[in-house]
């Protein structure tokens, strides 16, 4: 067996092995430990697939933001004692056969797959040149499917909603109770003081080379939402209140520009979202700024949860 | 066996154990973490077709891995709001099943 | 096999050594503690080396320089972690 | 044959990352478990590297660059949550 073999081989058994733990341990913080390990794995498994944009989101997101969110619920004491009852051993073992049936059943797909494989790998190729970007990924999800790209910050958007019409009505408006703003001070305040600055740099770059490598407004924007989620946690930013002006114009910022260049697209080349010609590549990077930053902003905004604390008075923010 | 065939079978195995996460756990959280894992497998689904897919100078056809990016903001947006409905679900009705710690004598 | 790749070899091998005594120790000391000890050998130790040795691999400065940032970070984010977990294990015990 | 060695060097940080994680199984203490995951965090990062080097993939070394800088975050989370539930109205 060849050593990238061997390698491969390695990260398919520990990811399996990580993942099977995670469902099987009794303690629920061991499985949330064990979901951002296999996140880790995941990202290295994209990234030995040769899709190394996936990676990069699998890594930031899939396992940075999401494990944040998961670590903060699982850290809350009990309320009260006693466990769930599981289901009985005849619901378990219908539930492993069934399970079992549709694992083998995509393997089966898996194993006689089509040939040849279908690909739009040409037709993605074909009008690179025409938008000035090399990066076959980010032409799909900023050109050719861009109203996926778009509807999907709506998306973001309405979780973001529905996550704060679940606080108590006299918190509408407030700030998340998660930070109180005290500084604990000590390597946390050290780490947030030094990390965040060059996060934000990270992040610039992810976006800047997006255009020809791996990159992009998500990768970016989630870097930019752990270095948020960082400082606010070390105490040295306030968590925003779901009330402030500057906060909601932030979050609407991304798929306002989008939404009005996807309408500008009326007017100039004659169709909703398509960008004028020649200035392919400028406008993408005109929406994919606005885009990075409401997509950092709510994804920090989902992790820190709904309001939970009285908004100040008016005219003291 | 090919890399791509490899990761594919593991993303069928991890499919499976999502699966019988989400139906044998009776946990909320422990649904959540569950149908996390199936996304995880279903995703890598889509990377193992995109491998396959390669062509045109680049390492995988980049329509899948587009739309698993946008898969996984969306995946992230909804174990969000999952698991703050589950949080305040438990703060209104008490419910030990809605509890995600383990209590303080682990 | 040019000096650069002597060196290159030895390096890595040393590093790699030093990923199995941070994981053997994780894995066999008796308490928490030790334990951390052990990790923070395999973060700084492990990963410093193989940097080091993939310097001579690369061509560019910048290249050069990005290895030692990525070393750099996760120095710092070692460093900081493992403060962070002793705070936690003094302050509510092994079990926390 | 440089490529070959590095590969073959990947591969062994990942078996020692993956010896390593038995102890995010065995635990006991939650400090524990969260450091096997720091342990992943770094084997990941040094994985890439002599992956990327290897290969002549530099992307690789930009996620790797992404882990590095997110190393800490699970952590913090920890720490974070723990500071919480020590707190009185948490």
């Amino acid at each position: 067996m060849t050593a990238p073999l061997a390698l491969d081989a390695a990260l398919a058994l520990l990811t399996l092995g990580v993942a099977a733990w995670t469902v099987a341990t009794r303690q629920n913080f061991a499985a949330v430990i064990g979901f951002v390990a296999y996140g880790l794995l995941l990202a290295l498994s994209w990234q030995r697939l040769g899709s190394v944009d996936v990676a990069l989101t699998e890594a930031a997101l899939g396992s940075g933001v999401t494990g944040a969110v998961l670590i903060a619920a699982v850290s809350r004491p009990p309320r009260a004692a006693g466990r769930a009852a599981p289901p009985g051993p005849r619901v378990r073992l219908a539930a492993a056969l069934l399970s079992a049936l549709v694992a083998l059943a995509l393997a089966a797909l898996v194993l006689t797959p089509p040939e040849p494989a279908p690909s739009l790998a040409a037709a993605a190729a074909a009008h690179l040149p025409e938008l000035g970007l090399g990066n076959p990924v980010t032409a799909v999800l900023m050109a050719y499917r861009g109203i996926d790209t778009l509807l999907e910050k709506i998306v973001l958007l309405l979780a973001l909603l529905a996550a704060w019409s679940l606080a108590p009505d006299r918190f509408w408006t407030g700030a998340s109770a998660a930070w109180d703003g005290a500084p604990p001070g000590g390597a946390l305040t050290l780490l947030a003081r030094f990390l965040p600055p060059i996060g934000v740099v990270a992040a610039v770059y992810l976006l800047w080379v997006s255009a020809d490598e791996p990159g992009g407004a998500f990768q970016g924007g989630a870097v930019l939402a752990a270095m948020w989620l960082l400082a606010m946690m070390a105490g040295l930013l306030r968590a925003p209140e779901a009330g402030s002006p500057l906060l909601r114009r932030l979050v609407a910022a991304g798929p306002a520009v989008f939404l009005a260049v996807g309408v500008l697209g009326f007017a100039l080349p004659g169709g909703f979202l398509s960008y004028p010609t020649g200035f392919e590549k400028p406008v993408i990077v005109l929406v994919e700024v606005p885009v990075t930053l409401s997509i950092a902003v709510v994804l920090g905004l989902l992790v820190a949860g709904a309001p939970g604390r009285p908004p100040r008075k008016e005219g003291q923010s | 066996m090919n890399p791509a065939t490899l990761y594919g079978l593991l993303a069928c195995a991890l499919v499976g154990i999502g699966l019988y996460g989400l139906a044998a756990r009776p946990e909320p959280l422990r649904k959540i973490l569950a149908f996390n894992l199936l996304g995880g497998g279903v995703f890598l689904l889509f990377g193992v077709f995109a491998r396959r897919g390669a062509g045109a100078g680049f390492a995988g056809d980049p329509v899948p891995q587009a739309l698993v990016i946008t898969g996984l903001v969306v995946s992230f947006a909804a174990t969000a709001l999952a698991v703050a409905l589950a949080l305040r679900l438990r703060d209104e009705t008490g419910d030990a099943a809605l509890d995600a710690g383990d209590g303080k004598a682990e | 096999m040019t000096a650069a790749d002597v060196f290159t070899v030895l390096a890595v091998a040393a590093g790699a050594f030093f990923f199995l005594a941070g994981s053997v120790g994780l894995l066999r000391f008796p308490d928490a503690l030790t334990r951390l000890h052990a990790l923070t050998k395999a973060d700084n130790l492990g990963l410093g080396l193989i940097v080091l040795g993939l310097l001579p691999q690369v061509d560019g400065i910048f290249a050069a320089l990005k290895l030692v940032a990525v070393w750099l970070i996760a120095q710092l984010a070692s460093a900081s972690v493992t403060q962070l977990v002793v705070g936690v294990i003094r302050r509510d015990g092994e079990g926390a | 044959m440089m490529a070959a060695f590095l590969a073959a060097a990947a591969a062994f940080v990942m078996a020692m990352v993956a010896l390593g994680l038995l102890r995010l199984l065995r635990g006991p203490g939650r400090a524990d478990r969260v450091m096997a995951v720091q342990l992943l965090g770094t084997g990941g990062i040094a994985t890439l590297l002599l992956g990327g080097v290897g290969s002549g993939l530099w992307a690789a070394v930009d996620l790797a660059l992404v882990l590095a800088l997110l190393a800490a975050f699970a952590a913090v989370a920890f720490v974070d949550g723990a500071r919480r539930a020590g707190r009185p109205d948490a």
